[in-house]
């Protein structure tokens, strides 16, 4: 469903990407890891459009997106859960919810795909007339996937979904992952929490300074040494 | 350049342009440069006292106006209605411009939320009030105006005009000098931490209400000694003179225009503006004059958003080069007069300045990519221009690839007596209707690493924050080596020992790696002179191998760099007790393991450990005692593995997962 | 009743600080932008409505079919400049100095700097009231409050209960995110300075119904209506509405009950009084952090 | 680098002397011959507040100096008029008169527009020794220096004058005002009529006291009022026979709509200093609303006047509307600008000079011929104000006429018509 390929980014004169080639499939989780400063984020912003590739393409389902501004990218079904939730503090969490909605295909359809993520986590629902910015950060993130969910998504894009979280909701946080993965959409999860994130996907991608040094099915990535020395400390 | 020797040459300026002026008559200087001079002089004044608050401390004050009347009124009033000497009159101008800034900072800054448009709008009401309080007491004028008397001065001074040169002239000095002189003190370098971050600059120990106190007062001094000479200046004096809006929107074009970080950005912008408004004046072009003002701010503030100083000082050579020429050739081709010929050599060495830095960016004036997310992913390779690369290792990870050699040890820290350091007794704290802590007790004992942890929204980072001072608690007490702290300044508690970092992190985004570090030890316990505190941070630096990184910007840092430099911050300040607020969140294990080297070398160097954390992993390795917290309240406290085992703990935190 | 005669009308005049404040409000916490070129588009707006009036002989309220869609493209015009240049916060209120200072002086080129007043003949709202007993309520500022509550109350409901207006409100607080969601942020800005530019042609509209106009004028709403903006929350529209009608009130009844010298001096003492008390605003929910 | 930059200053600084000395001694041979023309400098507001009015005194400076150049000039030579705009900033007056003094070296100076121009612009003429004629300002106490000129003479004490005009005016209806409401506005020409100034606390309020007449209401207020709706209503309530407001341009404009939509129109207002525009647009509601003046191009005003006063009233006309002016009338303001340019060109003459001490001491000894006031003879121990030629005047059938003195009177007062 994603293809990138060749991809290269830029801040001014500084590289940061290096011809990047992924793909996911639907109803896949596929996972990138690599130290920080790699490229991790600039290549999720990349593919999400909030970053104009230097070079290469990104297409979604045979679509090129890679030249699309940011705002016509979710037209071709990218939501992003972004690095460190972002939820809109000052607004409502059913109005976070609805603006998830805000395309025109996703507006036709979002009281139905409301009452699924009210189903998905029905924590949201009960406070879905709470400020955002007072619920905890657990209840955050749920509302930051929950909100990529309502823009009825077929590629989900999760940047470090953990961060910050007691244990016990990151377990929640990676069961609604995998639910989400189990209707179809496919996942690409960017995670520093590399034992959690090689479990929860299938395959993964090792990202050093701005390229692909190795990818696979999960359990072999576990195995590599780059990625035992480069990313799990061991 | 020290402070010592701007000064003398600022001296040195100040003597060349007094004699010139002396001297007008013979030297062939028109009067009218003389008129003009003084103009531009008033406006530096007020610009740069404008600019010691608003531009160094970054509190945008609407209300110039208020210190231009204050000083204008009390020479109307001592002299115009009591006939009181002039040099009495305008000293009491800036006595009570400093004492009408001290009111207004006094109610300003002691409620931390007064900041941004709120501190704006309250100096912008502060002129209407006075303007009204002038008509209103008709012992004052009751809105009339006032004329002054023709002052008395000797003879040697020559006439009025060189006399209020003079006087405008040792003001705008003294103005200029202070500015100079607070950019390069402690003072100075306090307030541009002010300006990037206050609550970090505060909890480094920047002492922020005395120091934008000075500030405000400093501003207010300055502004009304050159309100009063602006009344002796045009000998009459109404509140629609000087209580006028046109006043704080000029000052505040003039410095933002020649750049607000600078001593020299409002004398430019002063300058400019003066000179450019009256040529247009002289022109007779009518409305058009006005016009033509409007654009030419319109594009200079579109082409150096940050200031024309800024882009003129990265090419001086390009600047006097354009500027020296112009001015020579229009000059002798006779067409123009001096006053055309100094604007237009103006312009074209700005718009000189300009193009060529619009086709050949200089090094330093890197703009950040807007409208993206913040440049935390920024590759590790480029983006740190400063940074000769011999020094970095080249296509490597900056951490991971390091040779390790082996780390300087952290300055011992003088050990306090082993026993209680740390001490929570009964602490309670609410937030509105919600209650955060709810009787917390704890102690922590020194050389211990104590764990923090807890769910989302538990009060972990409030419990730092009371610790810190950041905020003082609704009931209970904390003490410090056995000296409480509630109640005291956050400032003051980092002086007692206490360091924290931020969870995000929050670098002074305008200084270099190495003057954030040397931050914290100018304003730390010793507080030590910028030179040595910049020798000092490199060894910080060295602490948690950042050093390669010292003459970058915070902007060009990865998350885990700036984390790493926000310990650095925090040790520099020497303390007793380190609070770290997760400051490991968002690293991957490898990263994490190199922190905790870095953490643990901290804790060898004697200083005890608060930290946050969610990695148990981390913890198991490294606290001495975890501590958990849950809705407030504390319901474990002990040895790791006793306190991971714990029901109550792994029901309400630990989940699935154990450690 | 002198008193209540006063507040009354203190009241309803505020509905034109209110609305003079909104769009200010609005760019300012929604697109980062303190267009102080607003004032510029409200004396345009009044100077139309006055021409449109004295030259045609058209209803004054019906010059909004003319003055409204002219200053939606000047507004949107000034946000795509905003927008293009990269111009926010501090940089924008100097820009926007600058072109209201060409903006005051192309209007007095057009009008001269003359007082200009709409002559009863044609103006059939300048002196007319309800009168309810011995109250009296003048027409053009019944108007006044009517077209404050209409457009900002209107462009309450549109940013809470819309996909656009949540669109707007997200936009203000994190672009980035925004823009993930579909979210056009020119295309919207555009908009929110149009109407902006939409409410300054109403404001001057009202201005001209009761008010002489001359070029100088923009001056002079800076210090109350920037009162309003800040005490009514930036970005917050419903507050500006209140915060307009309470310091026209207020005022009014300081000038009656003491005397109007000391309006200033008490209205300001009082606006630092609700700042210290209330920095984020009176009319802002506390919202949790 | 900072080093670098301070040099750079150092070296602008002298390079910029060193060049204005070498420049200065090529300009400044070229003496003053007699055939060169006589330049006389002034400010006037021609943008901001003040602009309305500053025009007006454009339009009617110009019209002079043209006038006087086609008949050949002053001794013999042209006179040029070099006006800079103050911008209605009284902060830029004072230098822009440097400015004329020393780097244009006007021969003459002319006074700005409004009263706290005047009195900047008169600080620096006073520093320099310059003849300033000036047509408007009216603080009278505050205008100490001997070589200033006033064109529009209230009288030394107009907060004594004005209120005993007024008064005696309307004494003649045939129902005199018994209640008053004074409406004041807090700036420099206006407060004083109703307050006095310094220590004559003389004004509208002793005056009406003395009378014997009922100050209902008594209210200042600020110049940047905006809304009236207060004091509209207080006034309303209290049921005046006669609105007295001490005003500045639109100020007793925008208090009679806020009267009117109350329902209430007062029986009788005098406007101390009105815009003339906006008041008569008022229609109906401002009929038989009093102001003072000096002059009033009605026919019998203008035959009494004589000469050449009609055909300098109906050139104004033509110019004034050709530059859109919304009334194009040669009325007060005018006049006294036309004043102000007789007393200049009237001491040059009489000094045969335009030797600026000369020209002071020939209008102090000789007076001054003007077309619309008459003769002038200037009093030092006034401050040169002359014996006030200042009237009542009152918009009767949509036009201001002259009313009071009645020898200088166009029509009798007219009584409120309710």
């Amino acid at each position: 469903m994603l293809e990138v390929r060749g991809v290269d980014a830029r801040y001014g004169d500084a590289q940061a990407l290096w011809g990047v080639d992924l793909e996911v499939a639907p109803a896949e989780t596929v996972c990138i890891v690599g130290p920080n400063g790699a490229g991790k984020t600039t290549l999720v912003q990349t593919i999400a459009g909030l970053h104009r590739a230097a070079a290469g393409t990104i297409t979604v389902d045979g679509v090129d997106i890679a030249a699309l501004p940011g705002h016509r990218v979710c037209d071709h079904g990218v939501a992003t859960v972004p690095e460190g939730r972002r939820v809109f503090g000052h607004m409502t969490v059913r109005d976070n919810l609805l603006l998830g909605a805000y395309r025109p295909k996703a507006r036709a359809a979002h009281r139905e795909t409301e009452a699924q993520v009210y189903d998905l986590f029905p924590r949201l629902k009960e406070r879905a007339r709470q400020h955002a910015g007072s619920l905890s950060g657990g209840e955050q993130q749920m509302l930051a996937l929950g909100r990529a969910l309502m823009a009825l998504p077929r590629l989900l894009l999760l940047d470090e979904p953990s961060l910050g979280l007691a244990p016990v909701i990151v377990d929640e946080v990676f069961d609604a992952i995998a639910a989400v993965t189990a209707t179809g959409v496919g996942v690409l999860l960017v995670e520093q929490d590399v034992e959690r994130a090689l479990s929860a996907a299938s395959r993964g991608y090792l990202l050093i300074e701005g390229r692909i040094a190795a990818a696979g099915p999960t359990a072999d990535l576990r195995d590599r040494a780059d990625v035992r020395e480069r990313v799990l400390g061991m | 350049m020290s402070v010592r020797k701007g000064l003398s040459i600022l001296a040195g300026v100040a003597l060349v342009l007094a004699v010139l002026a002396h001297f007008n008559t013979s030297l062939g200087i028109a009067p009218y440069l003389l008129v003009l001079a003084t103009s531009v002089l008033f406006w530096v004044i007020q610009a740069t006292s404008w600019n010691i608050l608003s531009g160094y401390a970054g509190y945008f004050s609407f209300g110039q106006a208020a210190y231009v009347g204050v000083g204008a009124y009390s020479v109307a009033v001592l002299t115009g209605r009591h006939d009181v000497g002039y040099p009495v009159s305008i000293l009491v101008g800036g006595l009570l411009g400093a004492l009408l800034a001290a009111v207004t900072g006094a109610v300003a800054f002691r409620l931390g939320a007064l900041r941004g448009e709120i501190f704006a709008l309250l100096t912008l009401a502060v002129p209407f009030i006075l303007a009204a309080f002038v008509r209103i007491n008709r012992d004052i004028d009751g809105g009339l105006g006032t004329t002054l008397p023709l002052p008395d001065f000797p003879g040697w001074v020559g006439d009025f005009q060189h006399l209020i040169f003079l006087l405008m002239l040792l003001v705008a000095t003294l103005a200029v000098g202070t500015a100079l002189w607070v950019q390069g003190s402690r003072l100075g370098r306090g307030l541009n931490a002010i300006h990037d971050n206050e609550d970090a600059a505060e909890a480094l120990g920047v002492p922020t209400f005395r120091y934008k106190m000075l500030a405000i007062v400093l501003s207010g001094a300055l502004g009304g000694l050159g309100g009063a000479l602006l009344a002796v200046r045009n000998g009459a004096v109404q509140p629609e003179l000087v209580f006028t809006l046109t006043v704080p929107l000029f000052v505040i074009v003039m410095s933002v225009l020649g750049g607000r970080r600078h001593w020299a950005g409002p004398v430019v912008g002063a300058a400019f503006v003066t000179v450019l408004q009256d040529e247009l004046a002289a022109q007779e072009l009518d409305q058009w004059g006005n016009i033509i003002l409007g654009a030419v701010l319109v594009l200079f503030v579109v082409a150096a958003p940050d200031g024309l100083f800024g882009r003129l000082r990265v090419r001086p050579w390009l600047t006097v080069g354009v500027f020296v020429p112009v001015l020579v050739g229009l000059l002798l081709s006779g067409q123009y007069t001096e006053l055309d010929a100094i604007l237009y050599a103006m312009v074209a060495a700005i718009v000189a300045a300009l193009v060529v830095d619009r086709l050949r960016p200089a090094p330093g004036a890197v703009s950040s990519p807007a409208g993206h997310l913040e440049p935390s992913a920024a590759p590790t390779e480029g983006a740190r221009p400063t940074e000769p690369p011999a020094t970095r290792p080249a296509g490597a990870a900056p951490l991971a690839d390091l040779p390790q050699p082996a780390p300087p040890p952290v300055p011992p820290v003088a050990q306090s007596p082993p026993g209680e350091l740390v001490s929570v007794a009964g602490v309670t704290r609410d937030f509105g209707g919600v209650r955060a802590l709810d009787d917390v007790s704890l102690s922590v004992s020194s050389g211990e690493i104590v764990g923090l942890v807890g769910p989302n929204g538990s009060g972990k980072t409030t419990l730092v924050n009371l610790l810190s001072g950041a905020m003082p608690p609704t009931r209970g007490t904390i003490a410090i080596g056995g000296r409480t702290t509630t109640g005291l300044a956050p400032h003051r508690v980092a002086h007692t020992g206490v360091a924290r970092t931020y969870q995000i992190p929050k670098p002074f985004a305008s200084m270099t790696v190495r003057d954030n570090v040397a931050m914290a030890v100018m304003f730390g316990r010793t507080g030590a002179s910028l030179a040595s505190a910049r020798e000092a941070a490199v060894r910080h630096l060295a602490t948690v191998r950042l050093e390669h990184l010292a003459d970058a910007l915070p902007d060009a840092l990865n998350l885990h760099q700036r984390q790493l430099l926000e310990m650095a911050r925090a040790i520099a300040a020497e303390p007793v007790v380190l609070l770290l607020d997760e400051a490991l969140a968002g690293l991957n294990p490898a990263e994490i393991d190199d922190a905790v080297a870095v953490i643990r070398r901290i804790h060898a160097a004697g200083i005890s450990i608060i930290i946050v954390e969610h990695l148990l992993r981390v913890l198991n390795q490294l606290a001495t005692r975890i501590v958990v917290l849950d809705r407030g309240v504390l319901i474990a406290d002990g040895e790791p593995a006793t306190v991971l085992r714990d029901p109550a703990v792994v029901r309400a935190y630990l989940g699935r997962q154990r450690a | 009743m002198t008193a209540v005669q006063a507040a009354l009308s203190g009241a309803l005049i505020g509905g034109l600080y209110a609305l003079m404040a909104a769009g200010l409000s609005v760019t300012w916490g929604a697109l980062r932008v303190i267009n102080l070129a607003h004032f510029g588009l409200i004396l345009v707006g009044a100077y139309l409505t006055y021409q449109l009036t004295t030259a045609w002989g058209i209803d004054p309220v019906l010059t909004l079919l003319v003055s409204a869609p002219v200053l939606f493209v000047a507004g949107a015009a000034l946000q795509w400049a905003y927008d293009r240049l990269n111009i926010v916060e501090f940089n924008s209120l100097l820009v926007s100095f600058g072109l209201l200072m060409i903006t005051i002086e192309l209007t007095t080129q057009v009008w001269t700097a003359d007082f200009r007043h709409i002559d009863a003949g044609e103006n059939p709202y300048g002196t007319s009231a309800v009168h309810l007993g011995s109250i009296a309520l003048p027409i053009s500022r019944l108007v006044a409050l009517g077209f404050a509550v209409l457009l900002i109350g209107g462009g309450h409901l549109v940013l809470e209960r819309t996909f656009a207006g949540r669109g707007l409100r997200a936009f203000a607080q994190d672009r980035t995110v925004a823009a993930s969601f579909g979210i056009d942020h020119r295309r919207l800005g555009m908009v929110v300075g149009g109407l902006a530019g939409v409410s300054a042609a109403v404001a001057g509209m009202v201005f001209a119904l009761g008010n002489t106009i001359a070029p100088a004028h923009a001056y002079e709403w800076f210090g109350t209506v920037f009162a309003v903006v800040i005490l009514g929350g930036i970005g917050n529209l419903l507050g500006s509405l209140f915060a307009g009608l309470g310091v026209g009130a207020f005022s009014a009844v300081v000038a009656v009950l003491w005397d109007p010298s000391y309006e200033p001096f008490v209205l300001f003492l009082a606006i630092i009084l609700a700042l210290v008390l209330r920095p984020k605003g009176l009319f802002t929910r506390r919202a949790a952090a | 680098m900072r080093r670098r930059v301070l040099a750079a200053f150092a070296a602008i600084v002298m390079v910029a002397s060193g060049a204005a000395c070498s420049s200065k001694q090529e300009s400044g041979g070229g003496g003053a011959t007699d055939q060169s023309p006589i330049v006389v400098g002034s400010t006037l507001s021609l943008t901001g507040a003040f602009a309305a009015t500053g025009l007006i005194h454009k339009i009617a400076g110009e019209q002079f100096v043209e006038r006087l150049n086609a008949a050949g000039g002053l001794l013999g030579r042209k006179v040029e008029w070099t006006i800079l705009d103050d911008q209605s900033d009284t902060a830029k007056v004072g230098p822009l008169y440097e400015q004329l003094i020393t780097q244009n070296k006007v021969d003459l100076i002319m006074g700005p527009y409004a009263t706290p121009n005047i009195l900047a612009a008169m600080a620096v003429a006073e520093r320099h020794g310059y003849v300033l004629p000036q047509h408007t300002a009216v603080l009278a106490p505050q205008l100490t220096y001997p070589c200033q000129f006033p064109a529009w003479s209230i009288g030394p004490t107009p907060n004594q004058f004005i209120p005993n005009l007024l008064f005696d005016a309307v004494a003649t209806l045939p129902t005199p005002p018994k209640k008053v409401a004074v409406l004041t506005s807090q700036s420099g020409s206006a407060a004083f009529v109703t307050d006095g100034l310094g220590d004559d606390k003389t004004g509208v309020l002793t005056v009406a006291k003395e009378r014997g007449l009922d100050v209902v209401v008594d209210r200042h207020y600020p110049p940047t009022t905006s809304d009236w709706a207060g004091m509209a209503a207080e006034v309303r309530d209290a049921k005046p026979d006669l609105v007295i407001s001490n005003s500045l341009g639109v100020d007793t404009v925008n208090a009679l709509n806020a009267m009117k939509q109350l329902g209430y129109t007062p029986p009788l207002v005098f406007s101390l200093f009105p815009a003339p525009g906006p008041l008569l647009g008022l229609g109906p509601a401002s009929e038989g609303a009093l102001s003072v003046s000096i002059f009033e191009p009605n026919k019998a005003l203008v035959d009494k006047v004589g000469g050449d006063a009609q055909a300098i009233v109906d050139e104004f006309k033509t110019k004034a509307t050709a530059a859109s002016v919304a009334f194009p009338v040669f009325e007060t303001q005018a006049a006294a600008s036309w004043n102000a340019w007789e007393i200049l060109a009237s001491g040059v003459k009489a000094a045969n000079s335009v030797d600026n001490k000369a020209v002071c001491d020939a209008l102090h000894s000789k007076g001054a011929d003007t077309t619309f006031s008459g003769h002038l003879a200037f009093d030092q121990k006034v401050n040169n104000f002359w014996p006030t030629t200042l009237g009542i005047k009152q918009i009767q059938n949509g036009e201001w006429v002259m009313v009071w003195p009645q020898d200088r009177a166009a029509a009798p007062i007219k009584a409120p018509t309710s």
